[in-house]
C-alpha cells in the first residue's frame, strides 16, 4: 500500500486517522466541565502539534538515522519563517510560494552550514552547528533588524508592496495568509451536545503537509539512502571501507532535515505571519532535540509524539492558575482544598517548567526508548491479555 | 468556565462534517454571526491576561497578574473598589462589565514574541477572550498587538516603553497607557540640565534591539538639544550578563555621564558593573561622574541594591504619588498583597479599568465600539493626573515622573523618590513623527 | 595601550569564570564520560549558597520606628537582624558584610554533598547510556533545580554585595605609570581573578601530586585498564564529581558580587561553557582553562567600540566565530585527544 | 602478473621509523601472507594500502594505478576490500542489511541519493545478498542484529560483505586473532574455499603460523619496518633470518 510495507502502511493510516480526527480526539471534555482546561483542540495548538511534528520528523532524519546531533537546527526554522514572511510582504499572501521559497532558502543555508560543520563529527559537530545558529540568532536580533525586524520580529505592515495582491483589505486591514482564497484562519465550530469541536483550515492544511512529510520520512527510512544513514550511525569505518563516501550522505541528510525545518518555519509563518528571532535561539534548537529523545530517537512516530507532549505542556499546563485549581477542588473541605492546591500549584501554571523537567528525567530514566517504548510496553500488556487481536493500538517499532 | 460558540468566517461546509456519521450537531454556529470575535453570550465575559510567568521578567509578570486580579475583583464589585472611586468616569457600577461578570484566563508570554502570540491565540481561540492585555517588553507588545488586530480583539498593552508600540507598529485595536522612550527623554532632559549642567559629555550603552534604539535616540536628541555632547554610543548584546568590557573604556573616553539604555536584567547588571568600576566616585572634566538610567523599574532596581542611590531615571508611576487615585490603588493593593504595587502593576490595573469603562460607555464589547470610546477619551483620577487617550496613535498622554534612587530607603520597596512630575504638555509630540499606520479597527467575525 | 591593558584585564576576569566552569565540566566529562547539562545549575546553586547565607545572617525581627509610617500608613517596622542581638551591632554588621567570602566555607560541603548525591542518585545510572540520554536527563535536572530556586527566591536578581573593603575600584594605571583614571579596575574582580587562579592551581596540583589524582588521571586516559588493576575507580569518580560540583559552586559564590544572582544564571553560562570546553578540546583540563581565558580576552576586545565600528555586530558573535575557526583548523580543539566524543 | 606493487615505502611516526624502504609485489590470484613480530609494521603497511595512512616515501600501485592520496572509499571502489582485526560490521543493522550495503556500493558507487524507493523493492540486490548469505552459511541469521552474533559469525559476515563486492584484492588483518581453535579452522576452511571458487587475490597479515602455512602461497617476513625475506612457505619455515627475528622478539 502506497509503496509501503504493511506495518508502515498501518502506522501511516493510524497517523492519518489521528490527525484527521484530531479536533475530536483533542477535545474529549465537555465545554463546561472542569476538565475542559485539558482540551487541546483549538486551532493554534493543533497547528503547533503538526508543525513541530514536521520539525521533529525532519530532525530525526538527521539525528535518528545518522546519529549526528545538530544543536542549531532551529536556525533553519527561523530562516524558513523569515523567508515566508518576506514572500507575504513582497509577493502574495498565498502560502504556496512562501513555503516553496522557505524550503529552498533553508535548504541553501543547510547546505552551507552542513558543508562546513560536517567536516567534524561527534560533539565537535554539535558545537559547530550551535555556533552557527547562535550567530544567526544574535545577528537577527540586532544588526540585521532591517531584514528581520529584530526583537519585535518580522511582521506584515499596511504598506507592504505585495506585487500579486493588495497591501490592505477593503476594511483597511492587513490581508491574511491563504491558499487560493481559502484563509488559513478560517474556522468552523461545531457544537454537539455538551461538546464543541473546532475545524480550522490552517490546521488541516498543515496536517496534510505533515502527513506528506511523515510519508516521505517513512520512505526515506526504508530506502537504500536511509539504510546508508543508519549504517553511518552504526559504523562509519566499515562504510568507508565498503566504498561508500559518508560525506555526501550526511550532507544530504542534513540538507533534507534543514528543509523540513524550513517547511515547519514556513507553516508557522503561514498560520501566524510573524517571524521572531527567538525561534533561532539555542533553547529552541534544544527543544527539538528534547522532543526527539522524549518521543524516541530513530523511531518513525516518536518525534511527533515528543513534539506533541512538549507543546501540550507548554500550552495547557502553563495556563492552569490557582483560581482554576481552586475551582477543581472546591468540593473538598476548605482547609483540605487549600492543602491540595498548595501541593499541586508549584507544578502547574508558571511552574510548568518544573513538571517538564521532571518528565524529562522520568522518561529518560525509566523509558530509554522514549514515549514509543512506553507505548510498546503498554501494547505488550494488551497483547498478553488478548492474543493479537487486530494488532495493538499505537504499536510502533524502532526503525532498526 | 463558560465559553461561547463563535465562528469567524466559517467557509468549511459544516454540513459535510456533520453528516459524517457523527452525532447530529445541536447547534451550527456558522449560522449565527455575532458581529465580532468572541462576543460574550452568557452572563460572563472573559479577559485574557498574558504576562511573563517564566524567564527573567517572571516577578514583574507576577506583579501584573496580581494587579489584574485586583482589577477584576473591583470590577465585579468586590474589595474596596480601588480606583473605581476616584476615576473621573462613573460608567462602571461594580456589577462586572455591562452586567456581565468578569472572568479571566492567564497565560505565559515567556517574554518571547512567539510564545506570547501562542498564549494569546489560545486565549482567543480556546477560552473566548474578548480582550488581551499584559506583557513586559515591547517586542511582545508589538507582536501580540498585531495578533489582536488580526483576530479582532482589543489589546490593552501592559509595560511597553518603545516608541514603536504606538509609533511605527501601531494598530487600531491596540492601546497603550504606559509612557514611551520619547517622553522619558523629554521629561529627563531639563532635570538633568538643572542638576548636572548643560556642558556634559555623555556615553551611551544601548541594548542592541528595538527598544534600546528608540530609547537611545530619545535621550540623545533631548539632551543634545540642551547642549550635551554625545561622546559615544555602544550597543551591547541582549544576552550579555557581564558588562565590564563595555564599561571599562568609559572613563578613558572623556565622558562625564554614562547613560544606560538597558532594562530589566541588563540594567541591573550594567548598573552594578558601572558602580563596581567606581565611576560615580570619579571626577572627569572637573565634574562628578554621573550615571543615568532612562527607564527605571522599581522591581528590577531591587536587584541592583544600593547601586541605584542617587541615580536619575524616569517612571510611569510610583506608589508614593500623593494623588487620591494613587493612594486608593496603593491602599487596596497593599492591603491585599502586603507590598506596594509596581508601575507595571499600576498600568495593568488602569488598562483593565479603562477597557471596562470604554465598554460600559459604548454599551458593547464590539472592538470597534470600544476603540471609538477610548479614542480621544479624557479622564482623571487614575494616578497620573488628567490623561488623554490620543485618537491618532492610541497613546496615553499624561504626566511623567522623573525619579531618583533614594539615599536612605526605609524598606525594600522604598527605593525611588520622585524628583519631579513633568507636566503632560512638556512630553507631547506630533502623532506622525514615528511613522506607521494605525489602520482601521477590526472586529473579527 | 591602556585601553588594551584594560580589556586584557576584563578578558582575564571573564575568562576566570569561564575557565572555572569549564574546568568542572571537563573533570566530569573526562572522568565519567558524562555530558553534564546541569553543570550551569551547579554554578547557580553555588551563587545561591551565598544568597542563602547572607539571608541567614540577616534574619531579623521587627522593631517599630517611632514617628514614621510605611506606605499604608501603619507604623514603620524596621528589621533588626538577630545576629546583632547575639554579637552586638558592630560584629554583627561585619559578619553580614563578609557574608560572601564566608559563604565559601558554607558552599564547599554543600556543593560536595549536592555533587555526590547527584552522581550516586542519578548520573551513575547513565554511564553506559548514549550521550543524548545524558543530555536529556541532566537538562531535565537543570530545569528542576532552576525552578526550585525560582520557587523560593523569585525570578528577580538578588543583590549580594562584596564586603565594604572590596567595593570600589583600584587605579592600576598609576602603578604602571599611566595617568590617573586610565586603568581603573574593580577590586572585587581582581579578587575573583586571584581566587580563580588559586582554585585552578589547587585542582591541577591535586591531580598532579596526589595518588588519588594519579589514579583519576589514569582513569581519564583509560578507564578499563585502571579498572582491571583492581582499583575502585567508581568511588574515586564519585568524589571527582563532588569536587567538580564544588569548583562550579565556588565560582558561583564568588561571582555574586559581580552580577546579582538570579535563577537562570546557570543557563546563561551553560552554552558558553560548553563552547569553551569544546574549543579547549574535550577531556583536556589545560585546554579548558586556556580556552576559557582565550575566549574571555577575545570577547573583551570585540566589545571595544573601535572594533564594533569596524565590524558591526562582531561583539555579538565573536565567541562563536572563534569557536568555528578553531574547530575547523584544529579538529579536536586546542588540546583535545583523539577519539573522545567523536562518535 | 603482480596486482599490488609496493616500492620503497617508508613511514615515520615522530622518532619511530615504522616502515623503511619496503618493497613488495603481490601476484594476481595468489595468497600472499605478510608476517612478522609485533611492532614489525604489518598493520602500518596495510593501512598504507587502503588510504588510512599515506607513506612518506615510495609508491603503492594497485593494478597499475597509484592508491596514494586516495580516500578509503575510493580505494575500495578500485577493487580492494579489507577485513579488520576486530570485525567491523554494522552492529545496529540486521545481517541481511549488512550484506546489502556492499551490494549497493558495488552497484551504485560511492554515493547515490536513492531516498524514495524501498530497499525491499530492490530485487536484484536482495537476491545477491541472500545468495551471499547462503554462501556464507548464515541465511538463517538474516534478521538477527549483527551485534548480537558470536565473534566467529561476525568474522564470517565481514568476509562475506567484502566478497559480495567482488574485490580483486582482499586484505585480511589477522582474521583469526582472538579466535578459538575451532573458529580458526573454520575460517581457514572458508578462506580456502573462497580461493578455490573465485578469481581473487588475497593478502593476509597474520600472527598465527598455522593459518599462514595452511593458506599462503608466498610469504613476506617483516621486521622492524623492513622486509627480511620473501619466498614460498617451504623456504620460509627454516630460514635463519626469520628465526632470528622471532627469537629476537621473544628475548
Amino acid at each position: 500500500m502506497f509503496g509501503l510495507e504493511t506495518k508502515d502502511a498501518k502506522l501511516l493510516l493510524l497517523v492519518v486517522a489521528l490527525t484527521m480526527l484530531a479536533p475530536f480526539l483533542l477535545n474529549p471534555f465537555p465545554v463546561d466541565s472542569a476538565m475542559a482546561q485539558f482540551n487541546a483542540g483549538y486551532p493554534d495548538l493543533m497547528q503547533r502539534f503538526v508543525i513541530f511534528g514536521i520539525f521533529a520528523i525532519g530532525f530525526n532524519i538527521l539525528f535518528g538515522l545518522t546519529g549526528y546531533l545538530s544543536f542549531g537546527h532551529a536556525a533553519f526554522l527561523g530562516v524558513g519563517s523569515y523567508a515566508a514572511v518576506w514572500m507575504f510582504k513582497l509577493l502574495s499572501m498565498n502560502v504556496l510560494p512562501a513555503i516553496v521559497l522557505a524550503v529552498i532558502t533553508s535548504g541553501l543555508f543547510a547546505l552551507l552550514i552542513g558543508y562546513i560543520s560536517l567536516r567534524r563529527s561527534g560533539i565537535y559537530f554539535s558545537i559547530l552547528t550551535l555556533a552557527f545558529a547562535q550567530m544567526m540568532f544574535a545577528l537577527a536580533y540586532s544588526v540585521l533588524t532591517p531584514i528581520t525586524g529584530g526583537e519585535t520580529g518580522l511582521q506584515l505592515a499596511l504598506d507592504d508592496p505585495r506585487i500579486l495582491g493588495t497591501s490592505a483589505t477593503a476594511e483597511g486591514n492587513i490581508p491574511v495568509p491563504g491558499l487560493f482564497g481559502l484563509e488559513m484562519r478560517d474556522t468552523t465550530e461545531v457544537a454537539m451536545g455538551v461538546w464543541s469541536f473546532t475545524f480550522n483550515v490552517g490546521y488541516y492544511f498543515s496536517a496534510v503537509i505533515m502527513l506528506l512529510a511523515f510519508y516521505l520520512s517513512i520512505r526515506i527510512f526504508r530506502s537504500p539512502f536511509g539504510m546508508m544513514l543508519r549504517a553511518i550511525k552504526s559504523n562509519q569505518t566499515r562504510l568507508n571501507y565498503t566504498g561508500l563516501n559518508t560525506k555526501p550522505y550526511t550532507l544530504a541528510a542534513f540538507v533534507i532535515s534543514g528543509m523540513y525545518a524550513g517547511l515547519a518555519g514556513a507553516l508557522m509563518a503561514s498560520m501566524d505571519p510573524l517571524a521572531g528571532a527567538e525561534r533561532m535561539f539555542w533553547t529552541a534548537s534544544g527543544e527539538v532535540v528534547l522532543m526527539t529523545i522524549l518521543g524516541g530517537v530513530g523511531t518513525l512516530i516518536g518525534p511527533v509524539l515528543g513534539a506533541g507532549a512538549i507543546k501540550y505542556m507548554e500550552n495547557i499546563i502553563s495556563k492552569i492558575n490557582s483560581e482554576i485549581l481552586h475551582s477543581w477542588f472546591a468540593f473538598l473541605p476548605d482547609g483540605f482544598e487549600d492543602f491540595i492546591v498548595a501541593i499541586i500549584y508549584p507544578f502547574v501554571g508558571k511552574g510548568w517548567h518544573l513538571t517538564l523537567g521532571i518528565i524529562f528525567m522520568l522518561v529518560v530514566t525509566f523509558l530509554p526508548g522514549g514515549l514509543v517504548e512506553g507505548g510498546q510496553r503498554i501494547a505488550k500488556l494488551f497483547k498478553g491479555k488478548k492474543a493479537d487481536a487486530n494488532g495493538p493500538k499505537g504499536k510502533t517499532e524502532p526503525a532498526e | 468556565m463558560s465559553k461561547s460558540d463563535v465562528t469567524r468566517r466559517g467557509v468549511i461546509k459544516t454540513g459535510a462534517l456533520a453528516g459524517a456519521g457523527l452525532a447530529l450537531p445541536t447547534y451550527l454556529s456558522a449560522a449565527s454571526h455575532s458581529g465580532f470575535t468572541n462576543a460574550p453570550t452568557g452572563s460572563t465575559v472573559t479577559l485574557g491576561f498574558n504576562v511573563p510567568q517564566s524567564g527573567p521578567y517572571a516577578d514583574e509578570g507576577a506583579d501584573e497578574l496580581r494587579a489584574y486580579e485586583l482589577a477584576v475583583e473591583h470590577l465585579n464589585g468586590g474589595g474596596d473598589g480601588g480606583m473605581l472611586n476616584t476615576f473621573s468616569s462613573k460608567a462602571l457600577e461594580g456589577n462586572g462589565i455591562i452586567g456581565k461578570k468578569v472572568e479571566y484566563v492567564t497565560g505565559d508570554t515567556q517574554t518571547k514574541s512567539d510564545a506570547a502570540r501562542a498564549s494569546a491565540k489560545s486565549m482567543i481561540e480556546k477560552d473566548g477572550a474578548v480582550m488581551i492585555t499584559g506583557g513586559s517588553s515591547s517586542g511582545v507588545a508589538v507582536a501580540v498587538q498585531a495578533l489582536c488586530q488580526e483576530a479582532g480583539v482589543i489589546f490593552m498593552a501592559g509595560l511597553t516603553h518603545s516608541n514603536d508600540t504606538t509609533g511605527k507598529d501601531k494598530r487600531a485595536n491596540g492601546f497603550r497607557h504606559f509612557f514611551n522612550s520619547y517622553m522619558s527623554g523629554a521629561a529627563l532632559a531639563p532635570i538633568l540640565a538643572n542638576n548636572y549642567g548643560k556642558d556634559r559629555k555623555a556615553y551611551h550603552l544601548t541594548a542592541d534591539y528595538n527598544w534600546g534604539y528608540t530609547t537611545e535616540e530619545a535621550v540623545r536628541t533631548s539632551t543634545e538639544a540642551m547642549g550635551w555632547e554625545t561622546v559615544a554610543a555602544v550597543k551591547t548584546p541582549l544576552t550579555q550578563t557581564d558588562f565590564s568590557s563595555y564599561i571599562a573604556p568609559v572613563l578613558q573616553s572623556g565622558a562625564d555621564v554614562l547613560v544606560l539604555n538597558h532594562y530589566g536584567g541588563n540594567m541591573v547588571n550594567s548598573l552594578t558593573n558601572a558602580v563596581q568600576f567606581g565611576l560615580r566616585e570619579k571626577q572627569v572634566n572637573g565634574k562628578n561622574f554621573e550615571i543615568i538610567v532612562p527607564l527605571f523599574s522599581r522591581l528590577m532596581a531591587r536587584g541592583a541594591g544600593a547601586n541605584i542611590k542617587g541615580i536619575f531615571g524616569s517612571a510611569n508611576w510610583h506608589w508614593s504619588l500623593p494623588d487620591e487615585g494613587s493612594k486608593a490603588f496603593v491602599k487596596s493593593y497593599g492591603t491585599k498583597y502586603g507590598n506596594p504595587p509596581s508601575q507595571a502593576a499600576h498600568t495593568c490595573y488602569v488598562q483593565t479599568l479603562l477597557y471596562a469603562d470604554a465598554v460600559a460607555r459604548a454599551g458593547s464589547f464590539n472592538p470597534c465600539a470600544v476603540a471609538e470610546a477610548l479614542e480621544g477619551f479624557e479622564f482623571d483620577g487614575l494616578g497620573n493626573g488628567p490623561t488623554l487617550y490620543r485618537a491618532e496613535d492610541h497613546q496615553c498622554f499624561k504626566d511623567v515622573l522623573v525619579v531618583k534612587g533614594k539615599e536612605n530607603p526605609t524598606s525594600e520597596f522604598d527605593l525611588l523618590e520622585i524628583v519631579e512630575i513633568t507636566p503632560r504638555g512638556q512630553v507631547e509630540y506630533d502623532a506622525s513623527i514615528f511613522g506607521g499606520e494605525l489602520g482601521s479597527c477590526n472586529p473579527g467575525a | 595601550m591602556d585601553a588594551i591593558i584594560l580589556q586584557i584585564l576584563n578578558g582575564l576576569d571573564k575568562g576566570s569564570a569561564y575557565a572555572l566552569i569549564a574546568l568542572g565540566l571537563t573533570l566530569i566529562f573526562g572522568t565519567l564520560g558524562v555530558v553534564n547539562f546541569a553543570h550551569g545549575a551547579l554554578f547557580m546553586i553555588g551563587a545561591f549558597c551565598a544568597v542563602t547565607l547572607s539571608r541567614l545572617f540577616s534574619l531579623s525581627h521587627k522593631v517599630a520606628v517611632p514617628g514614621e509610617t510605611d506606605f499604608l500608613g501603619n507604623p514603620l517596622m524596621r528589621d533588626v537582624p538577630y545576629i546583632y542581638d547575639v554579637f552586638g551591632e558592630a560584629t554583627g554588621s561585619a559578619i553580614i558584610d563578609w557574608a560572601v567570602p564566608l559563604s565559601i566555607l558554607f558552599a564547599i560541603p554543600v556543593m560536595i554533598a549536592v555533587g555526590v548525591i547527584m552522581e550516586r542518585g542519578l548520573i551513575k545510572h547513565f554511564y553506559k547510556r548514549p550521550h543524548a540520554d545524558q543530555i536529556l536527563v541532566t537538562f531535565g535536572l537543570a530545569i528542576v533545580l532552576q525552578e526550585v530556586i525560582k520557587y523560593y527566591y523569585g525570578a528577580n536578581p538578588i543583590p549580594t554585595p562584596a564586603p565594604e573593603m572590596f567595593k570600589g575600584s583600584a587605579d592600576l594605571g598609576i602603578l604602571l605609570g599611566y595617568e590617573a583614571n586610565s586603568i581603573i579596575y574593580p577590586t572585587w574582580r581582581l579578587v575573583y581573578f586571584g581566587f580563580a587562579a588559586v582554585v585552578i592551581g589547587a585542582v591541577f596540583a591535586f591531580l598532579q601530586f596526589t595518588t588519588f589524582g594519579m589514579v583519576v588521571r589514569a582513569g581519564m586516559a583509560d578507564r578499563e585498564t585502571v579498572g582491571l588493576l583492581g582499583i575502585n575507580i567508581d568511588k574515586r569518580f564519585t568524589i571527582m564529581f563532588g569536587l567538580a560540583a564544588a569548583v562550579a559552586g565556588l565560582a558561583g559564590v564568588m561571582y555574586t558580587p559581580i552580577n546579582s544572582p538570579n535563577y537562570h544564571m546557570g543557563m546563561d553560562f551553560l552554552v558558553l561553557s560548553f563552547v569553551v570546553v569544546v574549543v579547549g578540546g574535550m577531556g583536556s583540563l589545560p585546554g579548558a582553562v586556556a580556552a576559557g581565558f582565550l575566549l574571555g580576552i577575545l570577547e573583551s576586545f570585540a566589545s571595544m567600540r573601535e572594533v564594533i565600528n569596524l565590524i558591526p555586530g562582531i561583539n555579538q558573535v565573536i565567541i562563536y566565530l572563534v569557536a568555528i575557526i578553531i574547530l575547523l583548523t584544529r579538529p579536536r580543539g586546542l588540546m583535545g585527544r583523539k577519539g573522545v566524543m567523536e562518535d | 602478473m603482480s596486482i599490488l606493487e609496493v616500492k620503497n615505502v617508508g613511514k615515520r611516526f615522530g622518532g619511530l621509523q615504522a616502515l623503511n624502504n619496503v618493497n613488495l609485489s603481490v601476484q594476481e590470484n595468489s595468497v600472499h601472507a605478510i608476517i612478522g613480530p609485533n611492532g614489525a609494521g604489518k598493520s602500518t603497511l596495510l593501512n598504507c594500502f587502503v588510504g588510512k595512512l599515506i607513506p612518506d616515501t615510495g609508491s603503492v600501485m594497485f593494478d597499475g594505478q597509484s592508491v596514494l592520496g586516495r580516500s578509503p572509499h575510493e580505494i575500495n571502489q578500485m577493487g580492494i576490500s579489507r577485513v579488520f582485526q576486530t570485525p567491523e560490521i554494522f552492529g545496529d543493522l540486521t545481517v541481511l542489511e549488512n550484506m546489502l550495503i556492499p551490494c549497493f556500493a558495488k552497484r551504485d558507487g560511492a554515493f547515490e541519493l536513492n531516498a524514495i524507493g524501498s530497499v525491499m523493492n530492490q530485487k536484484d540486490m536482495l537476491e545477491r545478498a541472500e545468495e551471499m548469505l547462503v554462501d556464507m552459511n548464515m541465511a538463517d541469521k538474516r534478521h538477527m542484529h549483527a551485534a548480537s552474533m558470536s565473534r566467529g559469525d561476525k568474522r564470517r559476515l565481514e568476509i562475506g560483505m567484502c566478497l559480495s563486492q567482488e574485490p580483486r584484492l582482499l586484505l585480511l588483518d589477522e582474521p583469526t586473532a582472538g579466535m578459538a581453535r575451532a573458529d580458526t579452522n573454520n575460517t581457514i576452511d572458508l578462506l580456502k574455499q573462497i580461493k578455490e571458487e573465485r578469481d581473487i587475490t588475497i593478502a593476509i597479515i597474520e600472527h598465527d603460523m598455522h593459518v599462514v602455512f595452511s593458506l599462503a602461497e608466498r610469504i613476506t617476513v617483516l621486521a622492524q619496518g623492513t622486509p627480511l625475506v620473501e619466498d614460498v612457505p617451504e623456504n620460509i619455515k627454516g630460514h635463519p633470518k626469520v628465526r632470528e627475528a622471532y627469537l629476537g622478539e621473544s628475548a
